[in-house]
């Protein structure tokens, strides 16, 4: 056991990311939590699969159903597989990860509204005549 | 400087740095993972893109007309599953178990493999139909996009055979683990990507 | 066989690069033949081209921004003559000259002139001021620079064979597309910057790690000197910003070569989508570039004031503020494209808060003076050259960013001032500030102080002769990238521009002549106790030059200015006993870096002329070097203990000795 | 405000001794030209009001920080045995808080004026007059501009004629590359790109000659991209317009494709009559955009080529 430990070089206060919790689980343990992923993120595929399939459910609210299922699926990828947590060793791990997500939430956010108003003041003319009109 | 004035921040902070250098495993890993953030914020620069040409067909064919859901369906199970082996297979080799890790890294490369045969047939198809990449600015987003997802497949594969060379030459040496760990990271990104790329790109292409 | 490649790519009906580029290639050739008459090669080869050394590759960073200034500084000259003489006629440079030179100026500048000076600093300070051995990727760190250094080969070799781009420096579509630019001018800038791009983001990676989670024992984050967290939060924006520069070239590159319609006018491209990525990265670039200025400015200010920094909580928001809000203006580069008016408001005003944390900055240096005791030595007066300057400067950027204010000025030399403006007073400054101050710490011996001071009033008035002028000519309506004009009131204004550069020339003279001057009289000047400034970081704890391992053992932290505690503890106490060494773990060198930028260079070379066998034959090479290097089993080397302490105790003499003087003379 | 141009460009002689006696006026003016300082119109001048009064703000607080730093380093050099040195003095509460109070404050009444002048001076908004705007189409070329009067069925080139007074409704695109379309003393300027019509409002208080000019570089032909503008009263712009529509060659796609080839330093000229949809053809791409360089080899073989 000790033996496993030490060879995983797991002592420090600090975990690299994708280093499963030092607290000297079994192997069989680890298997559980990839199996859970596994599970989860498959329901979750599925859902997706199916909401945009369907038409059962409120057609307009599909995009943010689909939206909601991806952040999930990316939560559970990032505690099952990628075993980001937020222990305290973890912290530096979950304060880049921080980083990335605010970076990309403005390029995407602020791009798609940038353009948007740009394509909306710059119709071509005959629509914006008839928009006048 | 006053206990109150340090404080600021996690309280794990001072703690950790006052020990000195991390290991070198964790250093590593830590790279990796700002590498990797860094990979995952040029990909979100193909998705605004993307996302502000996908309405841009140009006369041609829009993502309804062309993609095949039960096609993406296959893939993405490929992918999760070798996300699934890939991190069996780093068990493995944090256990020394060779078996557990040489059965498990082949079949990540297997379904690797299979989802990149059947992306490359998707995107054959789709030029065979006119609908390549010089079709419209659509049809360019859609395949730097998704191509190169596919792209970082094939360069993880490429990377995965050599860490099994790696292992067999030379065992489960500590500075191999450490890629062993990168590579996981690595795997399981690309999985993380390609969730927001069934989402934005098939699903909602094809959702009425 | 030669893709696109003919005889005709080399411009011999043009003279003047011609001849330049040859005098250039000639001076070069000179140098190897002298080098390898000396029989130099192999101490290079050792000591330098293979070093993993973060000190022996930052002294290269700033080395190669160095050389680049040749080229940087001539493109100047040029637009000032040119400008000074095109007044209702040609001038001396046609259009298609004209347009190549104010993009590569711009485009050497910003790539290879400001940022290998400022990674080079950060190489060769922080670990040190960190107080440990090297950085996170000792190895990944000589790519870096080598990849850094075939783009700016690449860019060069534009001069000879074929020509660079005519778009500007940021190479806006659909100007930049195949149809309107047909050369390949652009194909060298787009695989110039691709490449070394990528060595830019592993340093950005490297540093981040290395700053993170490297510390010598007790160096919590609130001890850090100021400038290990401006220079993290460069590199957290150059982690964040340049995959976003790689993912738009690589759109425009497949525009080009295998037509893809991103950024076209035909098939639905949009060009705006372009403008927008390239100022999400371009932005944050420039505070890539004045956060490290601003570090240094940081220490400068302290040391040489005598006083520990004013505010260092403050400092250090500031710091993480501008780095977050760096990425949130990006927009104020293109008001006048029309978004309307929310979004100009919006982006306007989040420009303007810049200025809030900038402030903070200017204000706590103020306060750092005060009650200082204050010495003139160089670094110092860039450093207050420096405060007056980007004031300035940063005051007309925050005019820009006030949309109706821009809708008149944007794009006129008005801003071309603002920029210089900051970029000279804020970036090269410090750049020039950082390489004084630690220049005897990096070789041993100081820099001689008359040329340096010379140097610095020739450039503070040069500056202000050659740019301010220009903010006149904005408001007078003049654009900027004009090859010629016809109005007779902006001449005389051009005219005094031109004579700021030349004045900036002197300046510039005046530092190669220091440069050459002090190592001749290397011992006149020689640093024996590693502390010239009486500073207070760590760096200064070591020997000039350190030892190859920094420090014989790691040094213990307890507050903040760790040093200047330690001197102040030394002088209560007496002499610690001698520490107990142990061997040293050190990286290996390796060639990876030079092997894996050789093949780049080849690679960079037949892309842009579409050579496809030997792009295949680069990219193959590249691998193999890769999964050589990754089959090593030896990556360190071992340094005995013995003979750390005979190096230690020899500069434990010399520093005794310093502090038993510097203590009887208070 | 007059003020001259291309004495290059070739022009009819009476223009050119005209402009040979406002040359000399100006060479008398010696080196002032005001533009963005001295504005023609409403635009023009709420943006100069608002210029320098934002510079004014900012230097009241700039100058003196400018000042504090010079006078504090000199009184703390190390020579001065008057000043007081505190060597551990590094923190202040009450300081830090009015080191970062000063710029927020300045910068929320800065952030103020940016905000309401965004939104008033837009350039897609229409200008407060009770005449109905003029329509302008406006499509910059390599390397000239054409300026299309939709309801006068006319249009010029590199010549643009507007009445005074009355608000002038822009629309504007390009045939090729990107250009911006700038009148510094009437104010705003805007980009034009091809397949997109963007949107500006202008208006010339009085009659005058103002020069105008692409700010955006287009390549190697873009130092010649001026233009006068001449704003003139209602009635010597009709006289104008009754004027172009007898003379000239009308505007046709194909009189287009031949205007779309890359040219420099292109004298003014005008057009009698001009298809109706033709802007709309043109931001729609109906007709295709400019061919950018023809068989160019490298930029000598170009130059070559010209001669
Ligand atoms: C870091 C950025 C940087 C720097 C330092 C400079 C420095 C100078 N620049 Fe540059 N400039 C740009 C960035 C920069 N510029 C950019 C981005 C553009 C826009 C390009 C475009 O339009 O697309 C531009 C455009 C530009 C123009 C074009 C204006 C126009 O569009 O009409 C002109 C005109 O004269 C000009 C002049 C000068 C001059 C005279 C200097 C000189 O004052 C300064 C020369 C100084 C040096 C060369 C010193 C630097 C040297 C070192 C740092 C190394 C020292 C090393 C050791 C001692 C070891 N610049
Ligand atoms: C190192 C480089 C650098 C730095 C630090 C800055 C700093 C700033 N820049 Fe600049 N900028 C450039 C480099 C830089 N810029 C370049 C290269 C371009 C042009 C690129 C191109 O088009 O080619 C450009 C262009 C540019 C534009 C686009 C203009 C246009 O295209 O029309 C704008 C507009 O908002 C702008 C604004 C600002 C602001 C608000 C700051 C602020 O960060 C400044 C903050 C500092 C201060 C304000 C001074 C100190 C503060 C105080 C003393 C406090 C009190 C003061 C106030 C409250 C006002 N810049
Ligand atoms: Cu550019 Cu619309
Ligand atoms: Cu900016």
């Amino acid at each position: 056991m000790s033996g496993i430990e030490q060879r995983l070089h797991l002592h420090d206060s600090d975990t690299a990311p994708g280093d499963e919790r030092a607290d000297g689980r079994e192997v069989a343990e680890g298997l559980l939590g990839y199996v859970v992923g596994l599970v989860l993120a498959a329901v979750l595929t599925a859902m997706a699969f199916f909401i945009a399939g369907t038409s059962l459910v409120w057609q307009p609210s599909i995009p943010i159903a689909l939206f909601v299922l991806a952040i999930a699926q990316m939560g559970v990828h990032l505690v099952f597989f990628l075993h980001i947590t937020t222990g305290p060793d973890n912290v530096n791990n979950v304060l880049a990860l921080a980083f990335g997500v605010l970076i990309v939430f403005l390029l995407i956010v602020g791009s798609l509204w940038i353009m948007s108003h740009l394509n909306h003041n710059m119709i071509p003319m005959d629509q914006m005549m008839q928009m006048q009109r | 400087m006053s206990a109150a004035q340090e404080s600021i921040g996690p309280a794990a902070w001072p703690e950790h740095a006052a020990r000195g250098p991390a290991s070198k495993r964790i250093i590593v890993g830590y790279g990796f993972w700002i590498f990797l953030l860094s990979d995952i914020i040029m990909f979100s620069a193909f998705f605004a893109t993307y996302a502000v040409l996908s309405g841009e067909t140009a006369g041609g064919p829009a993502g309804k007309d062309l993609f095949h859901l039960h096609t993406v369906a296959i893939e993405t199970a490929c992918l999760l599953l070798s996300s699934f082996t890939c991190g069996i297979a780093s068990i493995g080799a944090r256990a020394y178990n060779a078996l557990m890790y040489y059965g498990n890294k082949a079949l990540t490369a297997l379904f690797g493999a299979g989802f990149l045969a059947l992306e490359i047939r998707e995107f054959a198809s789709m030029v065979a139909q006119g609908a390549g990449p010089t079709r419209s600015a659509f049809l360019s987003a859609f395949f730097t996009l998704v191509g190169c997802h596919g792209l970082h497949v094939t360069l993880g594969l490429m990377w995965l055979l050599t860490m099994m060379a790696q292992v067999f030459a030379k065992g489960f040496r500590a500075d191999i683990l450490r890629r062993i760990l990168c590579f996981a990271l690595f795997w399981h990104t690309l999985d993380i990507i390609w969730v927001g790329i069934f989402t934005v790109v098939y699903l909602m292409g094809v959702a009425p | 066989m030669l893709g696109k490649l003919t005889w005709a790519a080399i411009p011999f009906d043009q003279p003047i690069p011609l001849f330049a580029a040859g005098l250039v290639g000639f001076i070069i050739f000179c140098v190897l033949v002298y080098v390898t008459l000396k029989g130099w090669v192999p101490y290079l080869w050792r000591e330098w081209i293979t070093s993993v050394d973060h000190k022996r590759i930052g002294v290269m960073y700033v080395l190669l921004a160095g050389v680049m200034l040749l080229r940087g500084f001539t493109d100047a000259i040029m637009m000032r003559s040119q400008q000074a003489l095109a007044f209702q006629s040609p001038g001396y440079l046609p259009p298609e000259h004209y347009d190549q030179i104010f993009s590569a100026h711009g485009t050497l500048m910003i790539f290879f002139v400001a940022m290998p000076f400022v990674i080079g600093l950060m190489n060769v300070v922080v670990p040190l001021q960190l107080g440990v051995r090297d950085v996170a990727f000792p190895t990944l760190n000589s790519v870096s620079f080598w990849l850094t250094a075939t783009g700016a080969l690449l860019i060069n070799v534009s001069l000879v064979v074929g020509e660079f781009a005519r778009t500007g420096w940021l190479a806006y579509p659909p100007l930049s597309e195949l149809t309107y630019s047909p050369g390949v001018g652009v194909d060298y800038y787009l695989w110039s910057l691709q490449i070394s791009g990528v060595g830019t983001l592993l340093t950005g990676v490297n540093f981040v790690t290395t700053i993170l989670k490297i510390h010598a024992p007790g160096m919590t984050y609130m001890r850090m000197p100021m400038f290990c967290w401006t220079a993290l939060a460069s590199c957290l924006l150059i982690v964040a910003a340049f995959p976003i520069l790689t993912a738009t070239f690589a759109m425009l590159l497949l525009d080009r070569y295998l037509g893809f319609h991103f950024f076209t006018n035909e098939a639905g491209g949009n060009m705006m989508m372009f403008i927008n990525l390239i100022w999400i990265w371009g932005h944050p670039e420039v505070y890539i570039l004045v956060l490290p200025a601003f570090g240094v400015f940081s220490e400068v200010v302290s040391t040489f004031s005598g006083k520990p920094l004013f505010g260092y909580r403050s400092m250090v928001m500031a710091t993480l503020a501008i780095c977050i809000l760096a990425f949130m203006v990006w927009l104020h580069h293109f008001f006048t494209m029309g978004a309307g008016a929310d979004v100009n408001a919006v982006f306007g005003v989040a420009t303007m808060i810049i200025a809030v944390p900038t402030g903070v900055k200017v204000f706590s240096w103020l306060f750092t003076m005060y009650g200082g005791r204050i010495v003139f030595a160089t670094p110092m007066l860039w450093s207050i050259g420096f405060m007056v300057t980007f004031v300035l400067g940063g005051m007309t950027g925050v005019l820009l960013a006030v949309p109706p204010a821009d809708f008149v000025v944007h794009n006129s030399l008005f801003l071309v001032a603002h920029f210089h403006n900051v970029i000279i007073g804020g970036v090269l400054f410090g750049a020039f500030a950082g390489y004084t101050y630690w220049f005897p710490k990096a070789f041993g011996f100081r820099l001689h102080e008359g040329l340096g001071k010379a140097a610095f009033w020739c450039w503070f008035i040069g500056f202000y002769l050659a740019f301010m002028p220009l903010y006149a000519l904005g408001l007078m309506g003049m654009t900027r990238r004009m090859q010629h004009y016809d109005v007779p009131a902006w001449h005389p204004w051009l005219l005094v521009a031109a004579l700021g550069a030349a004045v900036i020339l002197a300046g510039i003279a005046c530092q190669v002549a220091q440069l050459v001057v002090s190592v001749r009289r290397r011992e006149e000047f020689r640093d024996v106790t590693g502390d010239p400034w009486n500073g207070r970081s760590l760096e200064w704890s070591t020997a000039s030059p350190p030892p190859a391992f920094n420090f014989a053992v790691l040094p213990r932290i307890e507050q903040r200015d760790a040093y200047w505690a330690m001197k102040q503890r030394a002088w209560q106490q007496a002499e610690p006993g001698e520490p107990h060494y142990e061997d040293i773990e050190l990286p290996r060198n390796s060639a990876t870096g030079f092997i894996c930028a050789f093949f780049a260079t080849f690679m960079g070379f037949a892309l842009i002329w579409h050579i496809w066998w030997l792009v295949a034959a680069s990219f193959f090479g590249a691998f193999v070097t890769f999964v050589v290097f990754a089959w090593r089993d030896r990556t360190e080397d071992l340094i005995p203990a013995d003979e750390v302490a005979r190096i230690d105790r020899a500069d434990r003499r010399a520093r005794g000795a310093a502090l038993a003087h510097m203590q009887s003379v208070p | 405000m007059h003020q001259g141009v291309s004495s290059r460009r070739s022009r009819p002689v009476t223009a050119l001794t005209a402009r040979c006696g406002s040359l000399l006026a100006l060479v008398g003016l010696a080196a002032c030209q005001p533009a963005v300082l001295d504005p023609q119109g409403i635009v023009g001048a709420a943006q100069k009001t608002i210029l320098i009064d934002s510079l004014a703000i900012m230097l009241a607080i700039v100058v003196p920080t400018i000042v504090a730093t010079l006078a504090c380093a000199w009184w703390y050099r190390a020579s001065n045995g008057r000043a007081r040195y505190l060597p551990d003095w590094a923190y202040s509460g009450q300081l830090e808080l009015i080191v970062w109070a000063i710029p927020l404050l300045t910068i929320m009444l800065l952030g103020g004026v940016a905000w309401v002048g965004s939104h008033d001076l837009d350039p897609a908004r229409p200008l407060p007059s009770k005449d109905p705007p003029l329509d302008v189409q406006v499509v910059s070329l390599d390397w000239k501009w054409l300026f299309i009067y939709p309801g006068q069925h006319v249009a010029s080139v590199n010549h643009l004629v507007i009445p005074a007074g009355i608000p002038i409704r822009f629309a504007l695109t390009s045939a090729s590359v990107m250009n911006a379309f700038f009148v510094p003393q009437l104010g705003s300027m805007i980009y034009t790109m091809n397949g997109m019509a963007t949107q500006l409002n202008l208006q010339a208080d009085a009659p005058g000659t103002f020069a105008g000019l692409s700010s955006h570089y287009s390549g190697d032909g873009f130092s010649d991209m001026h233009f006068d503008v001449e704003a003139v009263t209602a009635d010597r712009f009709a006289a104008w317009v009754s004027a172009t529509r007898n003379t000239g060659a009308t505007l046709t796609p194909q009189s287009y494709a031949e205007l779309t080839k890359q040219s420099t330093n292109v004298a003014p000229f005008t057009y009698r009559d001009v298809d109706p949809d033709m802007f709309q053809k043109i931001v729609s791409q109906v007709l295709p955009p400019g061919p950018g360089p023809i068989n160019e080899i490298s930029p000598g073989a170009a130059r070559r080529a010209e001669k």
